[in-house]
């Protein structure tokens, strides 16, 4: 039974991971950079959504505001930040990511302040009890929040004229350029996306944990990162089962090993699959032709 | 070939004596106070780690993101032997060295092992997977009873000094200068440039990659050895993620494949900080905000892949001084 | 027993079988051409021969040595050595280091001596450099020496990746469409460099090509696949006479 | 105040004292009510005179809470700014870091609120205003035995964080002397957000008490997830608590912890630091707040006591020295540490804080 | 249709296009020839504003194109196969072709009629139409590439080399599809190391030496000149 409580617990903090990831995933299937303002974006999400509700906004216009807000900022972070360095080394756009990760989480340190600011209850926390087992209704929300999200991604990128706009110009920018798609637009699109996605994840973070602060998104973000290496980078649903493999392998280690052996194991099982299957779990095994 | 090279190095090795002595009668003049000797350690430190990491970035090409790790286990490698030969009562120097080649080693072969399943990856996969092998060091230094874990360790000798400091940074440089410039640095920039190509030529790239890997490791544990020994005091959260950050963009400001660039940028870096102290609330949001416009402005670094040298200035100044001469000439026209 | 014998050489990559039953013999210091359609699997028998590939059955033998399953640096010192058909140079790198790095096996010395620069590492540097440059002047490239690799014209490059090849001291040398993208003058000059080298350093070569002027003009003998499978061997008279061959590929 | 250096060079003019603490960063509440206080305490005293006439000088720097940094600002305090006393550091690790530095300078350094055991060990000159973890480990397993009826408790604490696991094993320790059963002793980690897992334990053993020695972030994020659970277990905790009640008074209502002070004691000392900082801060201080009040005072007391501004005779003076400050009356024993000093018991009531007594432990 | 004036083209220092002049006329087959790195694929990037000139004009349709973006010239009836296909690897070869109708407005009909010329004039691609292109032989990724290019209905196509790499039978029917093409009323300016056959199957030509053009005429003349023979048809 407590095990069966403890998956629970796990699926909570999975599906979060699940829907950062998915964002994570999509930006970095398209334009290969980790972008590790991304977990920022999740956190400044998260603020616009602290303000909205502050100011009394009903719940679905609080998720709008921080999604658009959010969308927004992405699309002027890849503008201003990114856009430059396209044709620069990889590890310099790198550094620029980090480095607008820091930016935005001092900036947010210097509007917001340090100090955690509690978030308004706009869900109230109802769990729902099944004999011992004890499931909240936040948690049943995150859940099929990240599962419809991947199922609509999935079907964008695969299906839609812009989708495919996308993966012509992850795989070759100039060729998707002669073809009459314009990148500059379809990379803001996909910014804009994944980073409404990652304010959806944080919201959904603010409210399960009740706290919003300047510092929440390095660590959510880089856990993301792992789920969607895991699950094969740049793969909608590998991100999906791989956040919810790591909420299921966290919460598990937690419980029943010790919290502070978490993030080792966490990472440790990265590099187990990593060295078994380089390309993670839903990756494909592309032999570089010579 | 061979006279022009050992003139260069003669004519760096004397600019090396003289910036020394140049130094000591600074500090002797008190010109140099020991505020500022202070941050020249921390300045020292740092150009040993991030050129040991740009070994790894900017000459083998392959993204590290766990630096702060091998700093840690360098750190606390040494930081402990030192404690445990103490009663052996040995000069301060031969303590420091000994301790530091230990720890070094003690991070080599740790990084060896770690780079075996590493190294199998590329690109961001090995970046993630060294970021995680750096958060497992510092979990599992947080949690050991012989490190202290959290209460942190206290007890070492503050055994470092900008003198010794100095010398150790130099000796590190020139070594990985003449690594590099050898059929072992040619086989380690040859996996950077084409894996492929570097095998079909001869190269063991497993070889090279895992070479090249732990001997970035080894230097890394030498500055980690440093810091130990000059703070004397060890938290295992100042080898965060962060800290791995803070190396990784001193190599990259300074220019991949650039030991004079990581140099320069070690001395910016590290004094930037410190100069922007009157802006307290700021200064992070100040320090993000030039990088990114560095980044954008010149991505591939100050130097790139060149190396700044003295001759190169001679020649250069040289050349100026032809130019402004034709220039006069014209003139008289 | 000759130089390189293959027999019955084997790859799949899923369910496709890129190359089957593919045997082949070149003696010393022969010429032979691979040629067959694009996809026929002309590269991928070179990705094999070089330890790229691991085949999937069959035998490699070169110079009485089996070495399949072995890596491909170390079918260097077996003496094999190849070109790329997307040229693969080390483009940051100056033309000389790129030499250079291909004569890596042929020094001895230890990173020890290295770093404190004993006279190992001079004696052994100088060596490497002097035949570097002596490689390079027969491609007629020595004034190129200090340039950058990725800012060489793309003919020059070409060049320079057969310069390279020849370093690492090959006893067999494995060309794949060196003269793709040149011109039929620079493509008749290209042949005449072959036909040097080979004399020169008393090598075999083994040439894919799809440029008939070049592959009839210098191959001894020819080999020509389809789908994975020899259809023809022959001498150029016979390959071009050949239904098969020119159904499959000449054309009329 | 960020320490422009005086020129005029002519030091009979100005006393300075430097301090330090994270100021920016995840930890900057810490470090700033510490430091606004210690100015607090300097303006009223340069108001009053001074030190015999002479003004204070107090001289701050933000250590982010990072080690090195502190070493380069404890520098540049001696060298550059020319401090002839320190109150600070304000955590644990930036103390520790500068140690060996103060103890070869013979630097007189009195921090309010680094609790490390190690601070104060083998270091003459450094002192300290806080009572140390054991102490008030001790002290709240001792309540919680004695008062609370606890028979088991299970322990959450902050496996990063040298604070929260002292104190963690002390109350441990405490407890199973007495014979008493210790549930849980589950670890977090400083990052922790999902509590939910070693919730769900606890929740398994259904223990009488939960001891939670952390920061009062923290601690409001656990006391909600401890609330949205269903635990109906009595949840106790340290010094670090103080704040809770801002954010999160309802739930933390009912819960109990100990303190430096108790911002409803009615003392004059008490209320009136309270109501000066609230006039000059417009927010309430806190316990860090109150011991770096106290801290200044007592080092300005030493530095007159010694009539000179000389190293050794302010330590000298130190040494020797009582007060009666916000926090209790302040004095030390060999090592540089507090002894006897009172520790307040505070219930969380209407979500205010309610004294409940003032005990001192042996 | 075509017409490029006074065009110079820099990388950083290298000065690679040296103020050339061109036009190409509706209908026509106009060949660009030249030695390696003489600038042809440079001159097509710059026509399909893949590439920023340092100075010259560009005038397409009797529209001066200096300031326009690459997917206007799309839009306006450029297609560009660029050198070394470039296709979309890990796209199928269907899909591929849908890219290729990408600036055009979305009309089924009018698409699957366009599909199914483009498979009745490469049946090769027929067959594969669910295979990931990057997987595709070298004479495939060409068919496929050209007909991405003509699924925009281009008015002008610029080929870049389309028989590189190719083997002789393929490359006799490149050249086939090329000239039916042209036949079907596109006007195509072709870059070529093949010369013999890139000028027999062109109207005029341009001879290209280092970023200038050394000579230009009617191809059927340049064919017969004693330098072109020399320097380009080997011999
Ligand atoms: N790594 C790989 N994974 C999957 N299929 C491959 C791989 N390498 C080659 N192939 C397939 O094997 C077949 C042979 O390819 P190969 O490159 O050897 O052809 P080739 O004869 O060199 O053709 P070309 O003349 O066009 O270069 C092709 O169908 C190709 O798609
Ligand atoms: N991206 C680039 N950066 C710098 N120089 C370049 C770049 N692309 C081309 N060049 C240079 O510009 C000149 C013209 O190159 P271009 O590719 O246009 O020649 P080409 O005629 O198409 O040659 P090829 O027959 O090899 O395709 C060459 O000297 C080349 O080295
Ligand atoms: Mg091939
Ligand atoms: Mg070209």
């Amino acid at each position: 039974m407590l095990l069966i409580q403890q998956l629970i617990n796990g699926l909570q903090v999975g599906s979060i991971y699940a829907v950062i990831a998915l964002g994570y995933t999509m930006v970095y299937g398209i334009i290969k950079l980790i972008n590790f303002a991304h977990g920022e974006v999740m956190m400044m999400g998260a603020y616009f959504a602290f303000l909205a509700a502050v100011a009394g906004m009903p719940i679905w216009a609080v998720f709008l505001i921080s999604m658009v807000l959010s969308a927004i900022l992405g699309m002027v972070i890849e503008r201003v930040a990114y856009k430059p360095l396209r044709s620069a080394p990889r590890i310099s756009s790198l550094i620029t990511a980090i480095a607008m990760s820091l930016f935005l989480q001092n900036l947010a340190l210097f509007i917001f302040k340090a100090d955690p600011k509690v978030m308004p209850t706009i869900i109230k926390n109802n769990p729902v009890t099944i004999g011992s087992l004890q499931i909240s209704n936040i948690t049943i929300i995150t859940f099929l929040v990240s599962v419809v999200f991947m199922v609509i991604l999935t079907i964008f990128i695969s299906k839609t004229k812009s989708g495919k706009a996308m993966r012509a110009v992850s795989q070759d920018t100039e060729a998707a350029m002669l073809m009459g798609i314009n990148v500059n637009s379809t990379i803001s699109l996909t910014f804009a996306i994944g980073s409404a996605l990652a304010a959806l994840g944080g919201i959904l973070y603010a409210i399960a944990y009740t706290q919003v602060m300047p510092t929440m998104g390095l660590l959510p973000g880089l856990k993301a990162f792992v789920a969607a290496v895991l699950g094969g980078i740049g793969i909608i649903p590998g991100a999906m089962i791989g956040g919810f493999i790591l909420g299921f392998i966290e919460t598990l280690t937690k419980a029943y090993i010790s919290s502070r052996w978490a993030d080792a194991i966490v990472f440790g099982i990265l590099i187990v699959v990593l060295s078994v299957k380089p390309t993670g779990i839903l990756g494909k095994n592309i032999r570089e032709k010579v | 070939m061979k006279n022009k090279n050992k003139k260069s190095y003669l004519i760096n090795g004397l600019a090396l004596v003289l910036l020394f002595i140049l130094l000591n009668v600074l500090i002797k003049n008190n010109v140099i106070s020991r505020y500022y000797q202070g941050i020249m350690v921390f300045v020292f430190i740092n150009v040993i780690v991030a050129s040991s990491l740009n070994l790894t970035i900017g000459f083998l090409g392959q993204l590290a993101l766990g630096h702060a790790g091998f700093m840690a286990i360098g750190a606390y490698g040494s930081a402990l032997f030192s404690m445990y030969i103490k009663e052996m009562a040995l000069p301060p120097t031969a303590l420091l060295i000994t301790s530091l080649l230990v720890g070094g080693l003690l991070t080599g072969i740790i990084g060896y092992l770690i780079g075996l399943p590493a190294l199998r990856l590329r690109g961001d996969y090995l970046a993630i997977i060294t970021l995680g092998f750096g958060e497992i060091i510092r979990v599992i230094i947080n949690n050991l009873k012989i490190t202290r874990g959290a209460h942190g360790l206290t007890g070492i000798d503050k055994l470092v000094n900008v003198t010794n400091s100095f010398w150790i940074a130099v000796v590190v440089i020139v070594i990985l200068y003449a690594i590099i410039n050898s059929r072992h640095g040619r086989a380690i920039m040859s996996i950077r440039e084409d894996e492929i190509a570097a095998e079909a030529v001869g190269i063991n790239t497993v070889k090279y990659k895992s070479m090249g890997f732990t001997i970035s490791a080894f230097f890394a544990g030498i500055g980690g050895g440093l810091f130990a020994h000059y703070m004397a005091y060890l938290d295992p959260n100042t080898f965060n993620f962060m800290k791995s950050v803070e190396i990784v963009t001193i190599v990259v400001l300074g220019g991949m494949g650039s030991l004079t660039g990581t140099i320069i940028a070690s001395v910016v870096l590290t004094a930037l900080p410190e100069m922007l102290r009157g802006f307290a609330e700021y200064r992070l949001l100040v320090y993000s905000f030039v990088l990114i416009i560095m980044m954008i402005f010149r991505p591939q670094g100050i130097l790139g892949r060149k190396e700044f040298s003295i001759n190169g200035l001679i020649k250069h100044s040289k050349n100026i001084i032809k130019k402004t001469g034709d220039n006069a000439e014209g003139g008289e026209l | 027993m000759a130089l390189l014998e293959v027999k019955d050489l084997k790859i799949k990559f899923g369910g496709l079988t890129a190359v089957d039953e593919f045997s082949i013999s070149i003696e010393k210091n022969e010429l032979v051409g691979l040629i067959g359609p694009n996809g026929a699997g002309k590269t991928t028998v070179f990705n094999m021969l070089t330890g790229v590939y691991l085949p999937t059955s069959g035998t490699i033998t070169l110079d009485g040595q089996d070495i399949v399953g072995k890596r491909p640096y170390d079918i260097v010192s077996y003496g094999a050595a190849r070109t790329f058909q997307n040229i693969r140079l080390f483009k940051d790198l100056t033309v000389i280091d790129n030499v250079k790095i291909a004569y890596h096996k042929q020094m001895k010395y230890n990173m020890i001596e290295g770093i404190f620069r004993l006279p190992s590492y001079w004696k052994e540097e100088k060596i490497a450099n002097d035949y570097a440059i002596e490689l390079l002047d027969i491609f007629d490239m020595k004034p190129y020496a200090d340039s950058l690799a990725k800012n060489l014209p793309y003919g020059k490059q070409r060049k320079l990746e057969i310069a390279r090849a020849l370093a690492t001291g090959p006893k067999i040398l494995m060309l794949d469409e060196p003269a793709a993208g040149m011109n039929p003058q620079e493509t008749k000059e290209l042949m005449e460099t072959i036909d040097l080298i080979r004399n020169k350093f008393n090598i075999a070569i083994l040439l894919i090509e799809h440029d008939m002027s070049l592959v009839m003009g210098i191959c001894e003998k020819i080999t020509v696949i389809d789908y994975g499978k020899i259809i023809c061997v022959g001498n150029p008279e016979q390959i071009k006479c050949d239904p098969n061959v020119i159904k499959a590929y000449l054309g009329e | 105040s960020n320490g422009e250096k005086e020129t005029s060079g002519d030091d009979s003019e100005v006393i300075k004292i430097g301090t330090f603490g994270p100021l920016t960063g995840p930890v900057a509440a810490y470090g700033s009510v510490m430091v606004n206080s210690a100015k607090l305490a300097i303006d009223e005293i340069n108001e009053n005179g001074g030190i015999d006439g002479k003004q204070i000088q107090l001289i701050d720097y933000d250590t982010k809470a990072d080690a090195s940094e502190a070493v380069n600002i404890y520098n540049k305090l001696r060298d550059q700014d020319e401090v002839v006393a320190i109150i600070g550091g304000t955590i644990s690790g930036e103390t520790l870091a500068v140690k060996e530095l103060a103890i070869a300078d013979g630097m007189p350094m009195l921090t309010p609120t680094a609790t490390h055991l190690d601070v104060t060990l083998d270091a003459p000159s450094i002192f300290r205003a806080c009572y140390t973890d054991p102490y008030q480990g001790a002290a709240i397993a001792k309540y919680s035995i004695e008062n609370l009826d606890g028979k088991s408790a299970a322990i959450l604490y902050n496996t990063d964080d040298s604070y929260s696991v002292g104190l963690a094993e002390t109350y441990k320790e405490s407890f199973e002397e007495a014979g008493l059963e210790i549930t849980n002793f589950e670890g977090y980690t400083a990052n922790e957000v999902d509590y939910s897992a070693i919730l769900s334990n606890v929740k398994d053993k259904n223990p009488d008490i939960i001891f939670l020695p952390d920061y009062y972030d923290t601690v409001g994020k656990i006391a909600t997830a401890i609330r949205n659970m269903g635990l109906e277990q009595i949840v106790v905790g340290v010094d670090g608590w103080d704040s809770v009640e801002i954010n999160y008074a309802e739930q933390v209502e009912g819960y109990y912890f100990v303190n430096h002070f108790a911002k409803t004691d009615k003392a004059d000392i008490v209320q009136n630091f309270i109501s000066a900082y609230k006039t000059k801060y417009n927010t309430d201080p806190n316990a860090l707040g109150a011991l770096g009040y106290d801290a200044a005072y007592v080092l300005v007391e030493a530095i007159k006591a010694a009539g000179s501004t000389d190293s050794e005779a302010i330590v000298a003076a130190l040494s020797k020295i009582e007060y009666s400050g916000v926090t209790g009356t302040i004095r030390f024993d060999d090592q540089g540490d507090v002894t006897q000093k009172d520790i307040a018991i505070i219930k969380i009531v209407d979500g205010d804080h309610e004294l409940l007594e003032k005990i001192v432990v042996e | 249709m075509l017409q490029v004036e006074n065009l110079n083209v820099h990388y950083g220092k290298i000065h690679a296009i040296k103020g050339i002049s061109f036009d190409v006329k509706q209908g026509e087959i106009v060949s660009l020839i030249g030695a390696n790195g003489a600038g042809k694929t440079t001159i097509l990037h710059t026509v399909s504003k893949m590439i920023k000139p340092s100075s010259g004009s560009i005038t397409f349709k009797g529209q001066n194109m200096s300031n326009v973006v690459p997917q206007k010239m799309v839009e306006m009836g450029m297609a560009h196969v660029p050198e070394g296909r470039r296709v979309f690897s890990q796209m199928t070869v269907q899909e591929n072709l849908e890219m290729g109708a990408y600036s055009r407005k979305k009309n089924k009909v009018e698409f699957e009629s366009d599909l199914d010329e483009i498979f009745t004039r490469f049946p090769r691609l027929k067959e594969r139409r669910k295979q990931h292109a990057g997987t595709l032989s070298g004479g495939e990724q060409q068919m496929l590439a050209i007909g991405r290019a003509l699924m925009s209905r281009p008015e002008v196509l610029l080929l870049d080399e389309p028989s590189m790499g190719l083997a002789p039978i393929l490359v006799d029917q490149i050249f086939n599809i090329i000239e039916s093409i042209n036949k079907s009323g596109t006007t195509i300016l072709l870059v070529e190391q093949n010369a013999n056959r890139a000028l027999h199957i062109s109207n005029r030509a341009y001879v290209l030496e280092t970023g200038k053009i050394v000579m230009q005429g009617l191809a059927k003349d340049l064919i017969e000149n004693d330098d072109i023979k020399k320097a380009y048809l080997g011999g």
